[in-house]
């Protein structure tokens, strides 16, 4: 897999090509101006999701409870996307198994709650540990497949999974598998939103950090050459394992999240479709991206809800539109074009931003 | 605070009453449009809309236009609930009308009861709104008839009028397709014959061979098939290209009650018996037929969405002017007596009973089409 | 990583064998490498001196035989294993890591030597970070020691294939390994560059003790830095022992080095260059 | 006795199928390294215009059967052009979830033009109904056309890639698109030639399939794909005549499964349920994946430094 | 035969050849010398047409080659060894040598083409059913040789033809490029490290530094030139 430059590798072309201008200047520098660039966008960026609820609530009125309870989910999605990412974007495993993380740790969570009645926070945490455990289990045989081979085999994998909880649904005579007595505040839009963002930008904090560590250059490491990553002492198998338990983890906490966002589980979160949509997530976003991850989820994530916004039938002169059986087509042309114009993803959108920044920044500095 | 629960406080009730004004009233209906559900959905939607267009064309309801939005939930009942609110907190609907697939429905029963929304026609086969009556439900009211209670009636034709001994049953693997084996079941020993096999399927399932030679070792006097359109008649196919014939053929439940079923089917086809709970015999038939004159073949689909939208707007119109949930309820509950649905069977919910129709009769295919072969059959009299 | 202090040869292959389907590779070769010294590979092409080096770092799991670096067996552990035994090595085909920049490179290759893992990772502060600040440095100083220091921050996969080399080369060194494996090293770098990097062996060796094992094409660095050749034809030893004598050896000039080197040989005379 | 040849030869017919299927998928991802998942929605397409043909133009079998194997090339060679070339360069899990997409549009489109294809009609062939008598075993016309068909493709194409100039050029692609080009190799005709054949191939599949069944819709294929990309990874991905032994490998196990645990129960588990059975056969693909992760016939993929 | 003009080249914003202009005669051999990232493989790149060029134009044989593809300048007669030898790992040797004849047609022609070539590289021949992919540095590099000289060029660019080949093949390397253009008038460009060889063989040589051509003069008097000697001879 070849990968173009994110906005976490960029160095300015034109400045380093000229290698005289570039060593006086002090290391270090440009990593200066880009840690700089990343924290304020990260500033902005929480500020904004603290202020949305109230924008919303001004903006919105009554529906904005409701409005906001869509915009958790795309927080939801972003966990997703970056488990996925970091999996493949990153550690190189082409696995389409995540949604069997999805959907199992949402059923352990509504099991133990609902069936058990067990305490919410037991079942998060239970969701989590097993959707951990699968993801070693997962992970062990992924160690020998690769390529296009892994990516059949956990789709089957996942199509599997969703099989058998629909079987036992079935046998349990469910018709729905309802989540029920959730913490209050979970019921309440504005907390969950809160709630499900202060996790998102937690993980994303803790992954940047990650990866930007040791962990994370040996699952850059992998990606780019396994030969070398092994001869300078990189263990293949402990660190494709760990990014699959990592990514197993985060994507159960993930599922466990959407049953608690949805209020039911149900066995189409472990199908192909779910899991293709992950992988979409970090092709269109920008694979290996943290803000890829980000902006994937919310395409994929997000733009079929905006798409069934569309009035349905919808008058164009005097032909009648039904768009509701268009909008998979209209969702499906909106995907290809991002893919034909955007073929790195559409953090690329922001590397280009950066390195004209970067570009313009530095040329200050020559004339200085 | 707006709920309308009190429908004599103000000058302009309408005004209090979500998706209630002057000139429309806005209702939501959930029908996947966009997954697995497409094929029956897109129609069921487009005979709503037939409906409603004929109404508002003579002036609506009491004065009121009718406004019908439909959200898309994919057919995955985790969606449901994000378009359930959709329709009542962003589009600001006043009452829910069709959400397709049993869990989908369960999933907005729970939003619209505890919000006291009128729900009407749930469509899923599911028993869960039979049994629980109005009093778990109370503010659900279900249309169309059960599995359970079709596999009652299906028992009892083959064996008192088909006098059938032993039966297959292919079923689809879920909790409708199981409802449909239990009952069946136990309405064949009750009439002295028995289910003599019984096979599952998976709906994405594509080669029925190993189902054929299963039912054929059993040798059945006839096969009963449970589920949908495609998987049912790709074991007909099977069977056929086997040369498998079972001695009385086939009977299929109400999904296939549609006559693009049996063109699907081709020569194979001929003589099978259907389940189905619709006929366009009586007036509002005809009219729906000569509405749809211009389509290609009769959907089933779309006339179950016609006459169910009529049965909502009947209700609508009996709720009277002062529209409000309370008032639809009343007039749900209550003047629903032995109403005539205009499809066949008759319809009476009380405020203890919001169960659908439990008539069915039976259809069999003679040159590929449709033909009504028995009266209807009440399930409380087979199997009280 | 065990001390063992011991006599004998740092690196002891005995009878390796490496077969790939009917092509036998390697056949039955011995080979002494004493702590310090500075050994060249040499041969033909496809006489299977890339394939003893991966034998060596565990890409290729010979058919028989037996490899022992500092007193470990070698064959009974895994690649990643043996690397921080203290083994470094560069590619013939550079197998850099190309998505990243040339200082992640250098990062990337003190793997061994550095501890963090998932926990302290995924913080912003500690050990993690501290590691890294330190290996930081020291990679800034490889890069200095190779005159690479301007390419830091570029990515490296567009860089020039000359400099990619020494990245290669820079990448390996910054291990400190104690055996350094170089494949060609020369290749693809510039005739008066080749005199520097041969200074630079040089001086490696002496200061920090590094062994080198040197597979080379280049017979003028070869010349310039090697204690001792052997030469590999088909897989087999063909010669062994002080550059100009295994240089001058008929049998070498005729399978490897050709009229050219003879007609020099003959002119010149082959000196052992000083350090 | 019967019931089991029976259900073996069912297994055969639909494992070739399956072998059928992916015949031009695995050329695809050989040449140009795409997973293409748009390849149900192109047979179907093809499929659904030969009923179209049939149906509202009522052309003769053969006539409409002629029509759709020229028209398929034609689109294959449309969606080289429209879709396929601008997303050459990109990296290959982008080229993979772009033919997801184009799966998308393309089933809306056969959707928004033949609406009566949204539900399931009837395929007629004038196989149908034709069948041989051997013993009690019946083997019907339309699955000895498929054996037949299937086979012969797998022959040509396969000699096709290993010794015509154009198929070692079409590998060549697949290692280097740069290097083909300066061997003088039009990367593009070749790109669409790969398209139009694979095209081709996928409506000789969805016209079998259908008229296997006599049914079809927009959607006819999709059940059949994953089965079809398992047996091609059990196969190889890489070997053709791998991919085909692979595919009626899962056909010939899951028919043999669903009949040989019909009805069994191990305790209270319903063995014969399709969600036992159908995790059963998942567990085995996986099982033979580990002992041989390049597939059973597959070459394992080949680094060297 | 060649003509090179005011030839500007670059990745994206990135210029890398700041308008190189020269001129390759019928039947010549030049040199084309420089230090590492000088452009000698982006020259190399923009002449087969992998990249594209910013400004300036390229004639072969009074053809202007600027609009032309890849692909078509091969049957314009112009093939290139590339840097880094771009095998088609997954096919045999062999197959290699018959993608290198792709615009030919006469069966015979090839198989004796492909003859010749195994007699001048013998160890390729033991190898021949090998996957390209499992060859060694060498022999690599003496199939992607190989495999150029399958198209019959009329003129033959060559990106360090020598690289990771042993001293005696190196031989035959300079002796097959001298054959050929002594025999049948092909012309030839070359990038080469080993300076002394490539002065050797060539007639003329273009020393490029830093994207722009430095100094350029027949072969021998360069060779006699101190900083020559000095910047690429290694003294
Ligand atoms: N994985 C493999 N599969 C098949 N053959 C291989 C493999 N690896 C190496 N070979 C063969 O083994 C022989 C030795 O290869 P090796 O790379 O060791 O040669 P080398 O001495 O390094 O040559 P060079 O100087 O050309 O790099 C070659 O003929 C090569 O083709
Ligand atoms: N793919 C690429 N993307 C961006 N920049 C590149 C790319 N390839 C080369 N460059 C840049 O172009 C410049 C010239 O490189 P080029 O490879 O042409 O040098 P060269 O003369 O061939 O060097 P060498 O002797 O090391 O092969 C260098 O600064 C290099 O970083
Ligand atoms: C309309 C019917 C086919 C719906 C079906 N009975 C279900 O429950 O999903
Ligand atoms: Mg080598
Ligand atoms: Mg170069």
């Amino acid at each position: 897999m070849t990968q173009k430059p994110t906005m976490d590798q960029v160095s300015g072309p034109d400045v380093a090509a000229q290698p005289e201008v570039e060593s006086r200047r002090k290391p270090g520098l440009i990593l200066q101006l880009k840690n700089q660039r990343n924290w304020l966008g990260s500033i902005c960026g929480i500020l904004a999701l603290i202020v949305l609820p109230q924008v919303y609530d001004q903006f919105f009125g009554s529906s904005s409870a409701f409005q906001l309870h869509r915009i958790s989910l795309i927080g939801i999605f972003i966990l997703a996307a970056l488990a996925q990412n970091i999996l493949t974007g990153y550690a190189a495993q082409p696995s389409l198994g995540n949604a069997a993380f999805f959907g199992v740790s949402a059923y352990i969570l509504t099991w133990l709650s609902s069936d058990l009645g067990q305490p919410y926070w037991i079942g998060i945490l239970v969701a989590v540990l097993v959707s951990a455990l699968l993801g070693v289990l997962v992970g062990s045989p992924a160690l020998r497949i690769s390529g296009a081979h892994l990516a059949v085999a956990t789709l089957g994998l996942v199509t599997t999974v969703g099989t058998l909880l629909n079987y036992w649904d079935t046998t349990a005579g469910r018709q729905n598998y309802d989540l029920s007595n959730l913490p209050d505040f979970l019921n309440d839009d504005h907390t969950l939103y809160y709630f499900i963002f202060a996790i998102v930008v937690c993980l994303l904090f803790l992954s940047y950090h990650l990866l930007h560590s040791r962990v994370g250059r040996a699952w850059i490491a992998i990606r780019d050459n396994e030969t070398a990553a092994e001869a300078f002492g990189i263990n293949l198998t402990k660190y494709k394992l760990q990014a699959f338990v990592i990514s197993a983890a985060m994507t159960g906490l993930a599922g466990a999240l959407y049953a608690t966002w949805a209020t039911t589980a149900s066995s189409s979160m472990s199908s192909a479709d779910q899991t293709i949509a992950f992988l979409a997530m970090i092709v269109v976003g920008g694979l290996g991206s943290l803000t890829g991850s980000v902006l994937g989820a919310i395409f994929v994530g997000f733009l079929p809800v905006l798409l069934g916004q569309l009035p349905s039938p919808m008058l164009i002169g005097t032909f009648q539109l039904q768009i509701s059986t268009l909008i998979t087509g209209i969702y499906g042309l909106l995907l290809l074009l991002v893919l034909i114009f955007f073929p790195s993803g559409l953090s690329s959108l922001g590397a280009r931003a950066g390195n004209w920044l970067q570009r313009n920044c530095s040329g200050e500095e020559q004339h200085g | 605070a707006c709920n309308g629960g009190n429908p004599n406080s103000g000058p302009s009730p309408a005004a209090n009453v979500p998706g209630v004004s002057n000139d429309t009233i806005t209702i939501g209906a959930v029908l996947d449009t966009t997954g697995p559900l497409k094929v029956i959905c897109a129609p069921i939607l487009a005979g709503d809309q037939l409906y409603f267009d004929k109404i508002n064309a003579a002036g609506g309801i009491n004065g009121r236009k009718v406004k019908l939005v439909q959200v898309s939930d994919d057919g995955n009942s985790t969606k449901t609930k994000g378009a359930v609110r959709q329709l009542f907190e962003q589009n600001n609907a006043f009452a829910l009308f069709q959400v397709c697939g049993s869990g989908n429905a369960n999933v907005a029963s729970s939003y619209t009861n505890a919000k006291q929304i009128p729900f009407v026609d749930p469509i899923g086969g599911g028993s869960k709104f039979n049994d629980a009556q109005g009093k778990a439900l109370p503010w659900v009211w279900m249309t169309q008839p059960n599995y359970g209670d079709e596999g009652h009636v299906i028992g009892y034709y083959l064996t008192n009028k088909q006098h059938a001994k032993t039966v297959g049953l292919l079923y689809e693997n879920d909790v409708l397709g199981l409802q449909q084996k239990t009952t069946l079941g136990e309405s064949l020993q009750k009439n002295g014959a028995q289910l003599s096999t019984s096979v599952g399927y998976n709906a994405t399932q594509t080669d029925f061979t190993a189902a054929v030679q299963t039912m054929k070792a059993a040798h059945p006097d006839i096969i009963v098939l449970n589920g949908l359109p495609g998987p049912t008649a790709k074991f007909i196919a099977a069977a056929t290209s086997q040369g498998y014939h079972p001695p009385m053929g086939y009977l299929a439940n109400y999904p296939m009650a549609d006559n693009s079923w049996a063109k699907v089917l081709g020569p194979a086809g001929e003589d099978t018996y259907v389940s189905g709970y619709t006929s366009t015999a009586a007036p509002i038939g005809q009219e729906y037929l000569k509405a749809t004159s211009a389509d290609t073949s009769f959907s089933a689909y779309k006339f179950y969405g016609y006459i169910n939208a009529k049965i909502f707007s009947d209700a609508l119109m009996k709720a009277g002017k002062d529209l409000t949930r309370d008032s639809l309820r009343n007039a749900l509950d209550h003047d629903f007596s032995n109403y005539d649905t205009g499809f066949g069977p008759s319809l009476t919910w009380t405020p203890d009973k919001h169960g659908g129709v439990s008539d069915f009769m039976f259809l069999q295919i003679k040159k590929a089409q449709l033909t009504q072969v028995s009266d209807f059959i009440k399930a409380a009299q087979v199997w009280p | 990583m065990a001390e063992v202090m011991q006599a004998g040869p740092l690196l002891e292959i005995q009878h390796l064998s490496v077969r790939f389907g009917g092509l036998t590779a390697i056949n039955e070769l011995d080979l002494q490498i004493a702590e310090g010294e500075i050994f060249a590979l040499v041969g033909p092409n496809g006489a299977g001196k890339t394939t003893v080096l991966n034998c060596i770092s565990g890409l290729i799991k010979p058919a028989a035989g037996s490899i022992r670096f500092a007193g470990n067996e070698l064959l009974s552990l895994q690649a990643h294993q043996r690397a921080s035994l203290g083994i470094g090595r560069t590619f013939q085909q550079l197998q850099l890591f190309n998505s990243m920049t040339v200082l992640d490179n250098l990062l990337t290759a003190r793997h061994t030597q550095l501890h963090a893992g998932i926990l302290s990772g995924i913080l912003p502060f500690g050990r993690s970070k501290r590691e890294d600040a330190s290996t930081r440095q020291q990679a800034m100083d490889t890069l200095v020691l190779l005159g690479l220091e301007s390419y830091a921050r570029r990515n490296t996969g567009s860089l020039p294939f000359g400099v990619q080399k020494l990245i290669g080369v820079a990448r390996a060194l910054v291990l400190h390994p104690r055996l350094l494996l170089l494949d060609e090293p020369a290749a693809g770098v510039p005739p008066q560059e080749v005199q520097e990097l041969a200074a630079r062996l040089r001086s490696w060796q002496n200061e920090l003790g590094t062994t080198l094992l040197l597979i080379e094409h280049n017979m003028r660095l070869v010349q310039a830095v090697a204690d001792r050749i052997c030469v590999l034809d088909y897989g087999r030893k063909l010669a062994e022992g002080a550059p100009g004598i295994v240089l001058s050896n008929p049998a070498v000039l005729e399978a490897y080095l050709g009229r050219g080197a003879t007609k020099k040989v003959q002119q010149e005379g082959i000196t052992h260059a000083e350090s | 006795m019967i019931a089991f040849l029976q259900v073996v030869i069912a297994g055969l017919v639909t494992g070739s199928l399956y072998g059928l299927l992916t015949l031009g998928i695995v050329l695809i991802y050989r040449t140009t390294g795409v997973l293409n998942f748009a390849y149900g929605a192109i047979a179907a397409l093809c499929a659904c215009f030969m009923y179209i043909l049939l149906t509202v133009a009522r052309l003769n079998f053969w006539l409409a059967l002629l029509l759709t194997l020229i028209f398929a090339p034609l689109l294959g060679i449309v969606l080289e052009r429209g879709f396929a070339r601008p997303v050459l360069h990109a990296p290959i899990f982008t080229k993979a979830i772009a033919t997801l997409a184009l799966a998308l549009v393309l089933e809306t489109i056969i959707q928004a033009i033949w609406p009566q294809l949204a539900e399931v009609q009837h395929f007629s062939t004038p196989f149908e109904g034709q069948a041989i008598r051997l013993g009690g075993l019946y083997i019907s016309a339309i699955d000895i056309v498929i054996l037949v068909v299937t086979a012969a493709l797998m022959l040509g194409l396969n000699l096709f890639l290993l010794r015509t100039r154009l198929g070692i050029a079409m590998r060549a692609m697949a290692d280097s698109i740069p290097a083909t080009r300066l061997m003088g190799a039009s990367v593009g005709r070749i790109f669409m030639l790969v398209w139009a054949m694979s095209s081709f191939l996928a409506a000789i599949c969805g016209i079998l399939l259908a008229g296997q069944s006599n049914l079809i819709n927009v959607q006819f294929m999709d059940p059949i794909l994953l089965p079809a990309f398992i047996g091609a990874v059990l196969g190889g991905l890489d070997s053709l005549p791998g991919s085909l032994i692979g595919g009626i490998l899962v056909g010939l196990v899951s028919n043999l499964l669903a009949y040989l645990l019909a009805g069994h129960t191990i305790g209270s588990l319903d063995i014969g349920n399709p969600a036992i059975r159908d995790s059963v056969i998942f567990a085995g693909f996986v099982i033979v994946l580990l002992i041989r992760p390049q597939g059973l016939r597959g070459r394992a993929l080949l680094r060297r430094v | 035969m060649l003509k090179v003009e005011q030839l500007h080249v670059g990745y994206g914003s990135l210029e890398v050849l700041h308008g190189i202009s020269f001129e390759v005669p019928q039947g010549a051999i030049v040199a084309i010398l420089g230090s590492n990232g000088a452009g000698k493989t982006t020259l190399m790149r923009a002449l087969s047409g992998l990249i594209p060029i910013k400004a300036g134009n390229i004639e072969l044989m009074s053809k202007p080659l600027r609009r032309l593809a890849a692909e078509r300048r091969l049957r314009e007669g112009l093939a290139l060894v590339p840097e880094g030898r771009e095998l088609f790992g997954s096919l045999t040797v062999r197959e290699n040598l018959l993608m290198g004849a792709y615009t030919r047609h006469s069966r015979i022609e090839i198989e004796q083409d492909i003859e010749r070539i195994l007699t001048r590289f013998p160890r390729l021949k033991t190898r021949l059913q090998a996957h390209a992919a499992s060859l060694s540095g060498g022999e690599g590099q003496m199939l992607a040789i190989g495999r150029a000289l399958m198209s019959h060029p009329r003129l033959l660019l060559l990106d360090e033809p020598s690289h990771g080949l042993a001293p005696i093949i190196v031989e035959t390397v300079f002796e097959v490029i001298e054959q050929l253009n002594r025999e049948e008038g092909l012309t030839i460009v070359l990038v080469e490290q080993n300076a002394h060889q490539a002065l050797d063989v060539a007639h003329t040589a273009y020393i490029l530094q830093s994207g722009s051509i430095v100094l350029n003069g027949e072969a021998t008097v360069l060779t006699a030139n101190s900083a020559v000697q000095e910047l690429y001879m290694g003294g």
